[in-house]
């Protein structure tokens, strides 16, 4: 299933304040991780609607990564509260839908934590790899 | 029946004392043996209200912003079950409604069948609606008039399809059946909203179905468009759903969303212990958060 | 002309042999629906009308009818030609079957008279592959009423070949068209020159009080549009489209584009004329901005404009608007009241 | 069609040395609507700004991409070019090619860094397709501050403000301002007394004309924003009538109960429990401690209203809640010290001889507890070796904290002079790990201790304390010799590290600003941006954003003062148009945005029809609440609400670019 | 309860007293101990080479038993306890070195198993103030003092069953005997170990130091858990008599041995007169025997 020199695409929503900012610490340290993740940048996790989500598998993300800042965090005092509610959910919602959850991921990361956001991709990358290419949802396409 | 002869009664007095202008109630339809959703003005049409098992109709969709025809004939009193009376809360938590706006006639019920074409004189547990089997409503939970006395609670359908069940065991399969499953009963589905048009609570101005700039939802019945849809109106029911089943119902291609819509209900009172419907005080859970809130998901 | 059952068995298997796409009542997820089958035994036997017309396969859900490219100047298009495959529907209804000829009518409005007319190529192609094998009805149920519109269980409107079950469960074969009979032709081998004795076939009670010609009259008269007995007789209704996306011979459709960044298919989905957006011009004026108003309008369609801009009928009484109906809408209820 | 330009930076070699620019740029002229592509070395210089507003110009672009460093870094300099030019600066995006890309990604032959910086900018390029232009909105500005916390800090950050003419409330949750350097004795590096230096400060701020001072108090609630906070205060009461007390100093005199003085810091040294913290307090006002005083206790005593002439005590005083409007805040809370009770091979708590550096302070200090000699707890003598042990729980990951607390290896050289001078036979040992003494004249500081007050540093850590006969046994390693070292001492003094205030993350929860895994309160920038937190119009000054020494403090004091100042100056506040928008024809009026917002910033509104009566209600953004999160937009299920700049349709093009 | 005990070598030779006086006490105290159906020597001593695992094949076919004999294993010389603990750490974490083990063991262990020393046992699952309860004979007026030595708490984060700087487990321990506890500066030092094998010198300064700041804490007799401690501990005291003309030899015992007197345990069975400084004439004088 997994073609030769298959790299997993991963599309990444984050919060502006925290975890944007965690990134570019990591860019400023110089810290090395595996590139196929593309960035989204928003306010805050609580603008984030499951159906980006849903829309990125639409367009051929292998797995989709949220994440924001930790609990007391939020620029916004309580988006990242709203939006933990709403993944509980979402994530439920999926996993009952039959989507393989190594494909959705949400993390804390803080403005400091550049060291957490390299580790974090490199392990989303490496699980969303072991999940394979999405062709399942790729083969909704008519 | 005796409580048809009392619902007619109160309905009769309500609309003589000019207290409500219309009662929205069930009655029969003029061919076959069906039973529709009737709109009564006069005193003395009120002998065409009736009430048996086939009264499945979530009425209160009625009384939603969605029929402002039905509005302008003015102040409703709505023939509700247990489960279409938790609608009303709802509507009530969401400001789509003031309790002052509605006379509930609340009907005691020992259950209703899944599919009218089912019924041949007896609810059964091949033919009674799944809400029913689990149900714990069968006295309203809020009513003005109750038509008749209260029933005993539990459910009598022992051996009956068990929804809960159900969801527990697609839980215990593998992730890849659970997918086929869905996507089987989803590439089915012909958008034609049936199950968006009955339900009482999908009640938007605009569906986001229907917003295209940009066009979230694919309106193609494909299965990308498919999926899209059904999951994003699981999640917009999620914490909100009362579970009278009507999209279900009302599907013509039998997609079982009874199954999603129970299963996140199950996970929304697991996780925020929260249960739709009971009370019209507080927020739908979706919109307010506790601290407390489970992460262990989340890295 | 007999074909035996068995021999009906070897010509499904055959004709799947050979690549071309078998439509048949099957069983799924506890209904029947028009389906394509891999292979005989799939075939439901038991079934009145299945969940679904046919039309789906003449005229599919959604379909692409373009592609594009957004290029650095212009954009870039590319025609659509559906992949064809010869098409047999065994086992269709006389009901259904007589629907093609509406769908025909729209598709090809006024082409025949005027070929600069549009002709809905699509729609056309399909139709040009498929082979429709009727096999008439042994008896309708409650929510049938062919008879009332002018159709009977038996009729072959619209099919190629009349199939009729005989009482040693093999049918009675009747070319009705050219293609019919081509195909008859074809197949000869498996068809014997026997005579079986033909099940008795059960017709649907006309009802009474029901008289399309004067409900076409009436609906032409402007104070019949206007009688607030429409608003009171679709007051119920929900506005979903499970009516007419079940209905044979519904037929609106609508384009979308659907998209990524830089290129995308235009599609045509089936649309239906209850959603409150079919009408809602750009401007934020909806013509039909309440449901009655929509419902009436299929109504009109069905038995007023279709009847005065075909020759074809609008409804064939297949009675499935009543089955899936969730709010128990009987259309049956307003032609009665417009016969009076 | 769209005319965009797109710029992609070098960055020097910061890009260019993994990612081919050139290509890049070539890529994006490809994509529809793209006019115009150059890479450039410095897009930041002036001459890349420049260069930017003459290819707007020149190709009449109605909208930028720069590819270039984070738009943390420079999104404020491409907009604000792109608006000289003539062209809305919300029609101005950036791609993070840098930080998120060129720097994560070392690939040599420039592949990885060059396709994902080619992705980057085409999502930028299509998300700028979908922005609209947007305008700067103006708030009106309340021009008086908040400073909380009364340490030299916030004192500093109060004067400066009140200085330039603005009003200020300082609110302090002891019954007097001063902080922790009031309980110092001495201060490094120029041993000028600490009280003779804080007292005047203290004293002129009171009788300031443009502060308000609340001690005793402490900040409840935070709503609002910049320009324009509702801060509620609770005053404690203090069960004595501020306006009636002359500060006489008779109730406590008279007073015959006690409770631990927390002044004192060390348990058995006792204040009366009507008290001020110490003799200087401002304001010299006493309060009484009612968990102590058997008045509120058993309702006993009352000889303090007996005595009191003015008649100043008011038993039945209760807590007021203060509502003030402020447009800033300057958060100035301060420290605490580790608890070393912990530390357990130290003896702190078992050992009565094991004291910690802030006692030691109070020890050498006049006006302390000794009268500023240096007398041992358990008995009172003169101790005659003292052994100082540095980094207790700092730079200690496992069972303390990671960080160094910067004031200890000052102070502990201090400490060991303080001892010299005072007890002049007297021998000081200090355990130190690395000697950390940056600063002006710091260093020749521990030079002098270590060479003219020969106080022996050995460097290692100990490993165990306890009593023999009398004695506080200390055993080390001396890493430099090589070996195990046991001393005999009479008195050990622990430099503890210092760790956030009690109760930080709470206040920090209440105002909204982020804090670190410690719980010290997070600058905007480490660097540029020292004293801003990430919440505008909060602002930091002293330890409570991290360990600092006084000049630090009083610098941030003076520094988050100058920022408040400066905001004061403007007539009114330019907000970004980073706003919710309620599209009202769809609106279904749930009000699910409405609970959901944070700031309260949506509104009912009743929308009427000619003849006044209400047709339907519909959500509406307050603007100047509104802050910009969108977690409304998120919640409503129809999508009637967007966030300007953030829109769905933005968001949707990005992704849509994915492939 | 029944709770898998892993006895490890010593338990069943020289320290046969350690085994039954705790086995009798649990009993005591409704706990069974049940000795693993098979089980092989733990290895003595963690090994630290990091690159190579192969060196906890025998650690690990223990616990590889003990996993199938239930949730958590328990054990009593320190020593065992150390490498058991330290074992399970490190395989919890290690997958592929768990893979490597167990392919080698033929064994299919998990890392399901908690290892506990038995004074977690005491105050974990069964609680002091319960043994507190149970103590029929109150050891009043013995002056004790515990040592702990190096493998209950070292390394920290993989095997400490208290603080490691400052541990009160045993102390809280003998205290609910109703002992007299010592606490001294030394009770965490290192006895010397297996020096003993080659600089007996070494160890017996080491120990020295121990014997020497108990001694003058007050303490009449000394317990500990560990046999090579108590071995150490017991054959320095000679020379330390020697060396310190104040010192006067006392009684190490395990603290089993006091914990099966305090709850009513025969005394003479407890003490097999395998110490080589009998505590018997000390706990005669103290009416406790």
């Amino acid at each position: 299933m997994e073609e030769k020199g298959w790299e997993p695409r991963i599309v990444a929503f984050v919060c502006n304040w925290c975890t944007y900012a965690g990134a570019d610490l990591a860019g400023t340290s110089r810290l090395e991780y595996r590139p196929e993740v593309r960035i989204i940048k928003l306010p805050c996790t609580g603008r984030i609607d499951p159906l980006f989500i849903i829309k990125a598998f639409e367009k051929g993300a292998d797995g989709v990564l949220v994440s924001g800042c930790h609990p007391g965090d939020c620029h916004y005092t309580s988006g990242n509260y709203h939006a933990r509610r709403r993944w509980i959910v979402f994530r439920e919602l999926l996993k009952f839908a039959g989507i393989d959850l190594r494909r959705v991921h949400f993390s804390w990361v803080s403005a400091s934590e550049a060291l957490k956001w390299r580790d974090l991709i490199n392990e989303v990358i490496e699980t969303v790899r072991s999940a394979g290419p999405f062709e399942a949802y790729r083969r909704l396409n008519p | 029946m005796d409580r048809e002869k009392k619902l007619r009664e109160k309905a009769r007095e309500l609309l003589e004392s000019k207290e409500v202008d219309l009662v929205i109630g069930y009655g029969w339809t003029r061919y076959g043996k069906r039973v529709a959703p009737v709109f009564i003005t006069r005193p003395e049409d009120v002998d065409r209200l009736i009430w048996n098992p086939m009264c499945v109709n979530n009425l209160t969709l009625y009384i939603t912003r969605k029929y402002p025809d039905v509005k302008a004939m003015g102040r409703p009193a709505v023939v509700v079950k247990g489960c279409d009376a938790k609608t009303v809360n709802v509507l009530i938590q969401e400001g789509q409604l003031k309790r002052e706006d509605v006379v509930l006639l609340g009907i005691p019920c020992e259950g209703v069948v899944y599919r009218q074409e089912l019924y041949d004189g007896e609810v059964t547990k091949e033919n009674v609606s799944p809400k029913c089997v689990v149900c714990d409503v069968k006295n309203p939970p809020l009513y003005d008039h109750l038509i008749g006395e209260k029933v005993e609670e539990g459910s009598g359908f022992e051996g009956a399809r068990n929804i809960y069940q159900e969801i527990e065991e697609l839980d215990k399969k593998p992730e890849g059946e659970r997918w086929a499953f869905w996507m089987e009963h989803f590439e089915r589905c012909i958008r034609c909203y049936a199950c968006r048009q009955i339900c009482p609570l999908c009640y938007c101005e605009r569906c986001i179905a229907e917003k295209n700039m940009p066009q979230w939802i694919d309106t193609s019945a494909h299965g990308r468009g498919n999926v899209a849809w059904n999951l994003k109106r699981a999640m917009d029911l999620a914490g909100r759903c009362v579970f009278c089943g009507e999209c279900e119902r009302a599907c013509p291609v039998n997609i079982p969303l009874n199954l999603i819509n129970q299963k996140l209900s199950m996970v929304v009172e697991e996780s925020f212990n929260h249960r739709p419907g009971y009370e019209s005080e507080g927020h739908p859970p979706l919109i307010v958060y506790s601290l407390e809130d489970r992460e262990d998901f989340i890295r | 002309m007999i074909i035996k059952r068995n021999d009906l068995k070897r010509l499904v298997e055959d004709l799947i042999g050979q690549g071309k796409r078998v439509i048949a009542p099957i069983m799924r997820m506890g209904l029947v629906e028009y389906g394509e089958i891999g292979s005989f035994d799939d075939i439901t036997w038991d079934y009145i009308n299945p969940r679904n017309s046919f039309k789906e396969f003449l005229f599919p859900q959604t379909e692409a009818i373009a592609r594009y490219r957004i290029g650095k100047k212009d954009v870039e298009l590319e025609g659509v030609i559906p992949e064809l495959r010869e098409t047999i529907v065994l086992g269709s209804r006389p009901c259904d079957a007589a629907s093609t000829a509406s769908l025909r009518s729209v598709f090809t409005w006024g082409a025949e008279e005027d070929p600069s007319r549009f002709r809905d190529d699509f729609y056309l192609m399909r139709e040009g592959v498929t082979t429709v094998m009727t096999i008439a009805c042994l008896k309708g149920d409650e929510d049938c009423f062919c008879t009332t519109v002018g159709l009977t269980p038996e009729s072959p409107e619209g099919s190629d070949i009349l199939l009729k079950e005989t009482v040693r469960g093999n049918f009675a074969v009747t070319p009705v068209t050219e293609r019919g009979k081509a195909f008859v032709e074809e197949w000869r081998d498996y068809i014997t020159d026997e005579r079986e004795d033909l099940k008795e076939i059960e017709y649907p009670e006309v009802l009474e009080g029901i008289d399309t010609g004067k409900i076409g009259a009436r609906l032409s008269d402007v104070d019949v549009f206007d009688d607030p007995v429409w608003q009171e007789v679709a007051r119920k209704c929900i506005g979903c489209g499970a009516c007419t996306f079940s209905c044979p011979t519904c037929h609106c459709f609508d384009i979308v584009d659907e998209a990524t960044g830089y290129e995308g298919e235009r599609r045509k989905n089936w649309d239906a004329c209850q959603f409150e957006y079919f009408t809602l011009h750009a401007s934020g004026h909806n013509p039909r901005d309440t449901q009655f108003k929509r419902w009436r309008n299929r109504f009109l369609c069905k038995f007023h404009i279709y009847p005065t801009k075909f020759t074809s009928t609008g409804c064939v009484g297949c009675g499935r608007c009543i089955r899936v109906c969730p709010v128990a809408l009987d259309i049956r209820e307003v032609m009665e009241w417009l016969s009076r | 069609m769209a005319r965009i330009g797109v710029f992609v930076c070098q960055c020097g070699n910061n890009i260019a040395s993994t990612v081919d620019t050139q290509k890049v740029a070539e890529e994006m002229k490809k994509i529809p609507g793209v006019v115009y592509t150059q890479d450039y070395k410095f897009m930041c210089s002036a001459v890349g700004q420049e260069l930017l507003k003459k290819v707007v110009k020149e190709h009449r672009l109605d909208g930028i991409v720069v590819a270039a460093c984070s738009p943390h870094m420079h999104e404020k300099t491409f907009r604000k070019a792109c608006e000289a030019a003539g062209l809305n600066p919300y029609r101005c995006e950036i791609a993070n090619i840098r930080e998120q890309c060129s720097w994560v990604h070392h690939d040599k032959t420039k592949k990885t860094g060059t396709l994902k910086s080619t992705d980057l900018t085409r999502m930028t390029i299509e998300r700028l397709k979908k922005n609209k232009p947007l305008k700067t909105i103006n708030i009106p500005l309340k021009k008086k501050a908040l400073v909380i916390g009364g340490g030299i800090a916030g004192i500093q950050a109060a004067l400066d403000i009140a200085e330039s003419g603005y009003e200020v409330i300082l609110v302090e949750k002891e019954p007097s301002i001063g902080g922790h350097m009031a309980q110092l004795s001495e201060t490094f590096p120029t041993m000028d007394c600490s009280q003779c230096i804080l007292t005047p400060k203290m004293v002129e701020l009171s009788m300031h004309e443009k502060v308000r001072l609340l001690t005793y108090s402490e900040v409840e609630k935070v709503e609002g924003y910049i320009g324009n906070f509702r801060v509620q205060i609770r005053k404690k009461a203090k069960s004595v009538i501020e306006d009636l007390c002359t500060g006489c100093g008779e109730c406590i005199e008279k007073c015959p109960f006690k409770a631990d003085s927390e002044f004192e810091v060390m348990k058995g040294h006792k204040r009366k429990v009507i008290y001020v913290p110490f003799p200087q307090a401002v304001p010299n006002i006493p309060v009484i401690d009612r968990e102590h005083c058997p008045k509120f206790l058993k309702d006993k005593c009352g000889i303090c209203a007996k005595v009191c002439g003015p008649k100043a005590i008011d038993y039945s005083q209760q807590d007021e809640i203060i509502t003030e409007e402020v447009g800033a805040i300057v958060v100035a809370t301060g420290y605490d010290l580790m608890p070393v009770e912990s530390f357990g091979e130290y003896g702190y708590g078992r050992i009565k001889d094991v004291v910690s550096g802030l006692y030691f302070e109070r020890l050498a200090s006049a006006s302390g507890p000794t009268g500023g000699e240096i007398r041992r707890p358990s008995d009172g003598k003169v101790p005659e070796t003292v052994v100082f042990i540095q980094c207790v729980g700092s730079r200690d990951p496992k069972r303390g904290v990671p960080y160094c607390s910067k004031i200890c290896c000052m102070y502990s050289a201090k400490h060991t002079m303080l001892y010299k001078h005072k007890v002049h036979h007297g021998q000081a040992y200090v355990f130190y790990m690395d000697i950390r003494s940056g600063g002006k004249r710091y260093d020749e500081f521990v030079r002098r201790a270590i060479e003219e007050e020969g106080a022996v540093y050995l460097r290692g850590r100990v490993s165990s304390v306890y009593e023999r006969d009398g004695k506080v046994i200390v055993e080390g390693a001396d890493t430099l010799s090589g070996t195990q070292v046991e001393i005999e001492a009479d008195m050990v003094v622990l430099a503890t590290a210092i760790v956030p205030r009690k109760g930080a993350k709470e206040l920090a929860q209440r105002l909204g600003i982020s804090y670190d895994t410690y719980g010290f309160y997070n600058e905007s920038h480490p660097k540029l941006r020292p004293v801003e937190t990430n919440t505008a119009g909060i602002f930091l000054a002293g330890t409570c954003q991290g360990p600092m020494d006084i000049p630090d403090s009083v610098a941030q004091g003076s520094a988050a003062a100058s920022k408040v100042i400066s905001l004061f100056s403007r007539e009114d506040l330019v907000r970004e148009p980073i706003l919710a928008e309620v599209d009202e024809r769809v609106c279904n009026a749930c009000w699910d945005c409405y609970y959901a917002c944070p700031y309260s910033a949506i509104e009912q509104h009743p929308l009427k029809g000619r003849d006044g009566s209400i047709v339907r209600w519909v959500a509406r953004v307050n603007e100047g609440a509104c802050q910009g999160c969108g977690v409304c937009v998120a919640a409503c299920r129809s999508k009637a609400i967007d966030l300007k700049g953030y829109t769905d349709e933005q968001v949707y093009a990005a992704i849509n670019a994915l492939v | 309860m029944e709770i898998p005990y892993y006895p490890g070598c010593t338990l069943n030779t020289v320290a046969r007293d350690f085994d039954l006086s705790t086995r009798r006490s649990l009993k005591r105290l409704g706990i069974e101990l049940k000795e693993l159906s098979q089980w092989n020597c733990c290895g003595a001593v963690f090994p630290l080479t990091p690159d190579n695992v192969m060196g906890l094949s025998a650690p690990a076919r223990v616990l590889n038993r003990a996993e199938k004999e239930g949730d958590k294993v328990t054990t009593l010389c320190s020593f065992c306890y150390n490498v058991l603990k330290r074992t399970d750490y490190r395989l919890k974490r290690d997958r592929e070195g768990l893979e490597i083990i167990n392919d080698f063991n033929e064994g299919d262990y998990r890392g399901k198993v908690r290892v506990l020393h038995i004074l977690e046992v005491l105050k974990e699952l069964v609680g002091f103030k319960e043994v507190k309860e149970k103590v029929s004979r109150p050891l009043k007026g013995v002056k004790v003092a515990p040592y702990y030595g190096c493998m209950l708490l070292r390394p920290a984060e993989e095997v400490g069953i208290d603080d490691h700087e400052s541990p009160t487990i045993f102390e809280d321990f003998l205290a609910s005997l109703g002992c007299d506890v010592v606490t001294y500066p030394k009770r965490i030092d290192c006895c010397g170990a297996h020096m003993a094998m080659g600089r007996e010198d070494m160890v017996s300064e080491m120990s020295g130091r121990i014997l020497l700041s108990a001694h003058e804490g007050g303490a009449e007799m000394v317990v500990t858990s560990c046999p090579l401690c108590l071995y150490n501990l017991e054959r320095s005291e000679a020379p330390l008599m020697k060396r310190e003309p104040g010192f006067k030899a006392m009684p190490v015992l395990y603290f089993s041995q006091l914990l099966g007197l305090a709850l009513g345990e025969d005394g003479d069975g407890l003490f097999s007169g395998k110490n080589l400084y009998d505590p018997r004439p000390l706990l005669r004088d103290k009416g406790l025997l």
